[in-house]
């Protein structure tokens, strides 16, 4: 059995529990080991690199890296941003000198930052075979049209995180699939959902996550999939919001990668946290 | 016996050089059987002086003293041919742009002067007699590729009474223009104008078409080429076809419509076009039932004149040419795959700028009216975006396509035409009009049909309610631009044809970092190939519209004329030499040659040796450098010419600090 | 009006500093637009990004350093992965943005840089970030107390949901991390 | 005459470098003395022994001056003698010769001017090297 460092990140222990509930769920599945990082911090997200000379954003999630050091298969970050942090202080650790001495200063002992990162859906490509999924697959996702919603940061700057084509992702859809639900092209599925504007300038947050959805619609999808949680705070937790603003009537579904393929595996809505989300209406096919 | 002369130019270089004191010093040099100082060496009396001293004295060489060898050294071969020698005994000494001209002390400038004459005297005593020889060249061309450049091109050369092969791999002569709609900026019917072209090639005389046809290998050298050409099995009779259409109409098996771009579909067998020149058909053998395993043979038992062979082989021709022009032209830039945000091809109403021109055709598949591909509804507001594929190095596409801007201008014209209250968008980056009358006609697309040119590049193509969400930036308004459009065209970049690199290798020719092959110098030989006897004409060379692209082909033709019009080639005698019997048979010269000019050859006893095609060689001397046993040298540049320049230029003299090697 | 070549030397240290530090060459940029076309956030912008490219190439980079749109800029990098010049151009926007905050232009987008540090901050006592405190801190600081208080009782239904900030043990290590950058220099 | 003259052996390009020197003349640009040119079809045509052959015979310094890259006449002659030059400059050290004292070039037809600026730089360079260090 492969045991990963877990790195849930401030989000999966406050607003998305839910994802970190259905993450463990299905991990546990399919025998994959989660060990949670000890005393882990948080990565810095969207701030730290604009501040201070943006060195911030390389020493906070450094330290997580030192953490995790090499005992496990790799470390593993289901939050978008946490794998995009993580990557970026991998890579510029590994080149930059006077960084790596500074960040050993900080830590009080030289850094270790070679653990390999893998974000959720990697993680999943990586241990879950599909032919197994779609045998355990009890059928609650076929007949559903999904949307894979990538995010900004799980895909970009592609040469840093060095995951899937950076334009046109497809790494969820195999799984998805497999799941036994509808994929169809999204062509939404890297554009920005806002980012963190929520709280200082949600008019952007507003605009361009009613894009998203009404593209989503537009393409058929019973529901959106994402593995960020800031995409999902900006889908479905201000999905009224943007009814409110916009006069639209929207009732779209966000699920967490990790829920949707939890129904398929078996799990209630419950168990897997669906309840809890805004947009709580289950799609017609649960 | 050398003979010296030096010349004063008038003032030019003996106001500076003692030509006097530099004729005295050569006259004492070794073998110098006259040495003279001459007023104005070129002008008729000096050339007479030299010529009675060849006749007079002797003379088996001659070095003169004067301006530089790129000014008058023909000149003076002339002159020693005239008097009798050979015109490759000459030895020039540049003491005027190289001297007189660039020094002020004449003591200096006479002392370098007189070293010049020692070095060429040392240099003339190694010069052997060279004669240009002559090959006889097989009187016919090669013409690889029909579109209007390969069309025009052989028209031109068989109308010098020269035979032509024209090798075409589709079952039609045409080319893209064939595919053309109208064109800019005149607005002539494309097919209007080329028809008549293809049929007079089909009917001339001095030409053999064979279409369906490629160039499978290619030996041999300027002057005399031997092709394999492979003709493709096509299970149809060329000699039987009439032309009739029955089996196309009968035919049960569909295919894609290549002519039209992907637009509708056609037959198993079928006639590529109703203007296809030769009127055959072809059958398609991966698409055909009977080829997969089925029964049907309709076509066989419906042919009028019987011409169906289903057992009909491929041949492999073999052909002597004295020159070859490739006219391969171009493809389009297959966009799908590195434009994922203009949807990768799901969204059938993003066409591409050829099938837009099937969709103007009055020969296309909606019969001339622009319908969308989605539900056949007449657009009313078309987006035309530019350089796709073009000017993005993002795709690792840094050329411009040339002809976009100017092809948009006359789509968005057309689509006016045709729809009178359509609108059309076009976003540009630039508008390139460089050609006559194409500014003019770029503004009438914006004045008269009322084209909405918008600065910028677009971003983003997405589907909305039956419609097309084009997002761009308007980077002369300072904003974010966005369009519902019933139609989207892109305008999508030129590729080198399909297999333009392997052809390239065949005829020993290069290409580009874009694919297209490469001319010899840009701006002077526009049409010469890196290898003698081989020319580019038209869109093979790179993008280029239909005027550039016959003006390209005529001038190729002119060259291949002038080439093969005396019947023999006259090869310059300043070429490389294989000393056989010093030869290795390491082939590093073969390796090096930049032209293909080293050939293996075998010995009687079985032994490799490099051979040089004279023909071919254009001596630069790149192999000499490389060969390690010294067996090929080049003539008139050999390393006993220079290394006796060498150590006679730095013999020691009295003032001259030498290096002590120590 | 831009008055060359003035222009262009006045901005020349600090579009070299620019062109250092993001590792672009911005006399790429060609000005197609393209950047500009699908930012989510131009709307919003004083500058469109594709503008701000341009200013830079003219010497206006004051203009740059002190514009909404390098405060506004997500760095979502939509405009890096379709810049046709392969400039990185939310890297320059990002690098604009370091750059003015070491100048200390602080006048622009007050709120958003609050809530940055107020983020930064709540890290720094705490290890981990804590939403809840943070948007009722930035409510108000920024007296709109009802900011997003309807999200609350969505945020509330979760479970496992804390209420109070968690602490990571380490803090001394924390310390010293964000020390370390104030010993870095601008801080 | 006070100064000894250093004689420098020119390997010039018949097509670019040649004629570039051509054109010097032609402006009437004062040059120093000592350059004397031997004219090859091509760059690639000077064989580096040619070049330690023109040391052994007493010359002060060697320069070959060739096409820009793209221009060659030939296509691909300066990338042969880029290539094989500078190994050859390379290998000087161990030959005991001051790599100060050979020189590889670019010059082209119309570069009159170049030209008169490379044959005074370099004869500069070619005096001033120290075979001591
Ligand atoms: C959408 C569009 C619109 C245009 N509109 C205009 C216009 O209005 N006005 C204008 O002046 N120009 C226009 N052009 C440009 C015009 O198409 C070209 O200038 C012209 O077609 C070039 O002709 P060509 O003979 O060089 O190449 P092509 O037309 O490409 O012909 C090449 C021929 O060689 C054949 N071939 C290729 N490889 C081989 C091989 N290995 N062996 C044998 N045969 C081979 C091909 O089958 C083809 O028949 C347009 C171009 C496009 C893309
Ligand atoms: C500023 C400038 C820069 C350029 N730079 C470039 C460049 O970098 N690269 C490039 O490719 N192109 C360049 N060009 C274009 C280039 O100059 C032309 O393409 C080229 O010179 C055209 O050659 P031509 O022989 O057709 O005409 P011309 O060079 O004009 O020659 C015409 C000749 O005919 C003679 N003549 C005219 N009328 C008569 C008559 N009635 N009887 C007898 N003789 C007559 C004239 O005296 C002249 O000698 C440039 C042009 C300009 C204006
Ligand atoms: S040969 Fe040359 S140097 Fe002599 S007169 Fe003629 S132009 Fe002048
Ligand atoms: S093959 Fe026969 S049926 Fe077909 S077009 Fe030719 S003649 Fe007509
Ligand atoms: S055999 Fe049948 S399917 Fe094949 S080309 Fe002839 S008619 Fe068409
Ligand atoms: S010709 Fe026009 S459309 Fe084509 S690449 Fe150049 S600028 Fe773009
Ligand atoms: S390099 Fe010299 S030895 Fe080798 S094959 Fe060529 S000529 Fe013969
Ligand atoms: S001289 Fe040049 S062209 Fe001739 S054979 Fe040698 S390398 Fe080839
Ligand atoms: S990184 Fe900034 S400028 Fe670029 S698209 Fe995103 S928000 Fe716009
Ligand atoms: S996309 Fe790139 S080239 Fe185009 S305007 Fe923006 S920065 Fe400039």
């Amino acid at each position: 059995m492969s045991v990963y460092s877990y790195f849930p990140g401030c989000s999966l222990k406050s607003g998305a529990t839910e994802y970190d509930r259905s993450f463990r769920l299905v991990a546990d599945c399919f025998g994959i080991g989660l060990d949670e990082l000890e005393d882990w911090n948080c990565c810095g997200a969207s701030p730290a690199p604009h501040h201070w000379g943006g060195d911030l954003g390389i020493l906070l999630p450094a330290r997580n890296l030192h953490i995790a050091g090499a005992s496990h298969d790799g470390i593993v970050a289901p939050c978008a941003g946490c794998f995009n942090r993580l990557k970026y202080a991998q890579h510029e650790l590994s080149r930059n000198d006077d960084l790596r001495r500074r960040t050993g200063q900080a830590l009080g002992q030289p850094v270790h930052y070679q653990t390999d990162v893998l974000n959720l859906v990697q993680l999943l490509n990586r241990e879950i075979d599909p032919e197994d999924l779609a045998r355990r697959a009890r059928g609650r996702l076929s007949g559903m049209t999904l949307g894979t919603y990538y995010g900004c940061v799980l895909v970009r700057p592609p040469q840093i995180v060095r995951y899937d084509d950076p334009a046109n992702p497809v790494k969820m859809e195999p799984l998805l699939k497999a799941a036994g639900a509808t994929i169809p092209y999204f062509p939404f599925k890297t554009e920005c959902c806002g980012s963190y504007m929520g709280l200082a300038r949600k008019e952007i947050v507003l605009r361009a996550s009613r894009r998203i959805i009404e593209v989503a619609l537009e393409c058929g999808v019973d529901a959106l999939v994402t593995v960020c949680p800031l995409c999902y705070q900006n889908l479905d937790l201000r999905q009224r919001q943007i009814n409110d603003v916009y006069g639209t009537d929207y009732h779209l579904p966000v699920l967490y990668l990790t829920q949707a393929l939890g129904l398929a595996l078996g799990f209630s809505p419950e168990e897997l946290g669906i309840e809890a989300h805004a947009v709580n209406r289950p799609p017609s096919a649960l | 016996m050398i003979g010296f002369f030096i010349c004063q130019c008038g003032t030019n270089i003996s106001a500076t050089v003692d030509t006097g004191k530099v004729a005295a010093a050569a006259a004492a040099m070794r073998g110098v059987a006259v040495a003279e100082s001459i007023q104005y060496t070129c002008s008729d009396p000096g050339q007479a002086t030299i010529a009675e001293a060849i006749r007079g004295k002797r003379l088996d060489r001659v070095v003169i003293a004067a301006c530089s060898p790129r000014m008058h050294e023909a000149t003076f071969r002339r002159a020693l041919e005239r008097a009798g020698l050979n015109p490759f005994m000459l030895e020039m000494v540049n003491i005027r742009e190289q001297c007189s001209w660039i020094h002020s002390d004449a003591s200096e400038a006479t002392r370098k002067a007189t070293d010049l004459a020692r070095k060429a005297v040392a240099r003339v005593r190694h010069h052997t007699p060279l004669l240009a020889r002559k090959t006889a060249a097989v009187r016919r061309a090669l013409v690889i590729g029909g579109g209007i450049a390969g069309i025009q091109a052989a028209l031109d050369i068989a109308a010098a009474g020269i035979p032509v092969t024209m090798v075409e791999r589709s079952p039609s002569i045409g080319g893209n223009m064939a595919r053309l709609d109208k064109t800019f900026p005149t607005l002539d019917c494309s097919s209007c104008i080329l028809a008549p072209l293809m049929v007079e090639v089909k009917q001339h005389e001095n030409i053999e078409l064979l279409v369906n046809s490629e160039v499978d290998d290619v030996h041999g050298y300027a002057g005399n080429f031997e092709v394999d050409i492979r003709r493709k099995s096509t299970c149809v009779d060329e000699e039987k076809c009439t032309g009739c259409m029955i089996c196309q109409d009968k035919c049960p098996a569909r295919a894609p419509d290549d002519f039209n771009a992907g637009l509708g579909s056609s037959k198993a067998i079928s006639i590529a076009f109703p203007q296809a020149v030769p009127l055959i058909a072809s059958l398609r053998k991966e698409h055909c039932r009977r080829f997969n395993g089925n029964k049907c043979r309709l076509c066989q038992k419906l042919c009028p004149a019987g011409a169906i062979d289903y057992g009909q082989e491929e041949a492999v021709l073999r052909r002597s040419f004295g020159a070859i022009v490739a006219a391969t032209g171009y493809d389009h830039y297959d966009w799908k795959a590195s434009y994922p945000t203009y949807g990768m091809g799901m969204y059938p109403d993003v066409v591409t700028s050829l099938q837009y021109e099937r969709l103007l055709s009055a020969s296309g598949p909606t019969g001339g009216r622009i319908r969308r591909p989605s539900d056949g509804a007449e657009p009313r507001q078309v987006v035309f975006v530019s350089c796709v594929g073009s000017r993005d190095e993002s795709v690792g596409r840094p050329q411009c396509c040339s002809v976009g801007c100017m092809y948009t201008a006359k789509q968005a014209v057309l689509t006016r035409e045709h729809i009178p209250d359509s609108q059309a968008y076009v976003f540009y980056m630039d508008m390139r009009a460089g050609g006559k009358d194409y500014e003019e006609f770029a503004r009438r697309a914006q004045t008269r049909y009322g084209t909405l040119f918008i600065r910028g590049r677009v971003g983003k193509i997405f589907p909305r309610r039956g419609k097309l969400v084009v997002m761009g930036t308007d980077t002369l308004a300072g904003d974010q631009v966005e369009i519902e459009a019933d139609l989207v065209v892109l305008a999508t970049g030129l590729d080198a044809s399909a297999g333009a690199g392997e052809l390239a290798r065949k005829l020993n020719i290069a290409c580009d970092r874009n694919g297209f092959m490469t001319e010899e110098h840009p701006k002077l030989r526009p049409v010469e190939a890196a290898s003698a006897g081989v020319f580019l004409a038209g869109a093979c060379q790179g993008p280029k519209d239909i005027p550039a692209t016959v003006a390209h082909a005529g001038a190729a033709a002119a060259k291949v004329i002038g080439m093969l019009a005396r019947g023999e080639l006259e090869a310059s005698p300043m070429v490389a030499a294989v000393t056989e019997s010093r030869c290795a048979g390491c082939f590093k010269c073969r390796g090096v040659c930049p032209f293909g000019a080293v050939e293996k050859a075998r010995l009687p006893d079985g032994r490799p040796v490099a051979r040089v095609i004279g023909s071919v060689c254009r001596g630069c001397g790149i192999c000499n450098v490389a060969c390690p046993p010294g067996a090929i040298s080049l003539n008139g540049f050999t390393d006993k010419e220079l290394i006796a320049e060498i150590v006679e230029v730095l013999k020691p003299d009295v003032g001259y600090r030498t290096l002590d090697f120590g | 009006m831009i008055r060359f070549p003035e222009s262009m030397s006045a901005g020349a240290a600090l579009l070299a500093e620019i062109e250092r530090r993001s590792g672009q060459q911005v006399s790429a940029c060609y000005q197609c637009g393209r950047c500009t076309s699908t930012c989510v956030a131009a709307f919003a912008f004083d500058y469109p990004p594709h503008t701000l490219m341009r200013l830079l190439q003219v010497g206006m980079v004051r203009e740059v350093l002190a514009s909404r749109a390098a405060q506004l800029c997500l760095d979502c990098m939509t405009c890096s992965t379709r810049c046709p010049m392969e400039i990185d151009v939310a890297g320059v926007i990002e690098t604009a943005k370091l750059v003015a905050d070491e100048a200390g232009l602080k006048d622009t987008e007050r709120d958003l840089r609050l809530l940055r540090r107020a983020f930064l901050s709540n890290v720094r006592r705490h290890g981990r970030l804590h939403e809840a405190s943070l948007l009722i801190w930035f409510n108000f600081r920024t007296h709109n107390f009802m900011n997003d208080i309807k999200l609350v009782p969505l945020v509330l239904r979760k479970k496992n949901f804390h209420i109070f900030p968690p602490r990571i043990k380490n803090r001394r290590q924390m310390l010293r991390i964000f020390q370390e950058i104030n010993r870095g220099g601008k801080g | 005459m006070t100064e000894p003259t250093t004689r420098i052996i020119g390997f010039l390009c018949n097509w670019c470098s040649y004629a570039g020197a051509d054109m010097a003349g032609m402006s009437r640009m004062r040059q120093p003395a000592g350059v004397r040119i031997i004219r090859v079809p091509c760059s690639g045509r000077v064989d580096p022994l040619l070049v330690l052959r023109a040391f052994q015979e007493g010359a002060d310094g060697v320069l070959v001056s060739g096409c820009h890259p793209g221009d060659c006449h030939y296509g691909s002659g300066n990338y042969f003698a880029r290539r094989r030059l500078e190994l050859l400059k390379r290998m000087l050290p161990a030959l005991g010769i001051n790599p100060e004292r050979f020189h590889y070039t670019r010059v082209s037809a119309t570069e009159g001017a170049r030209w008169a600026e490379v044959v005074s730089a370099i004869t500069e360079r070619v005096k001033n090297a120290n075979d001591n260090d």
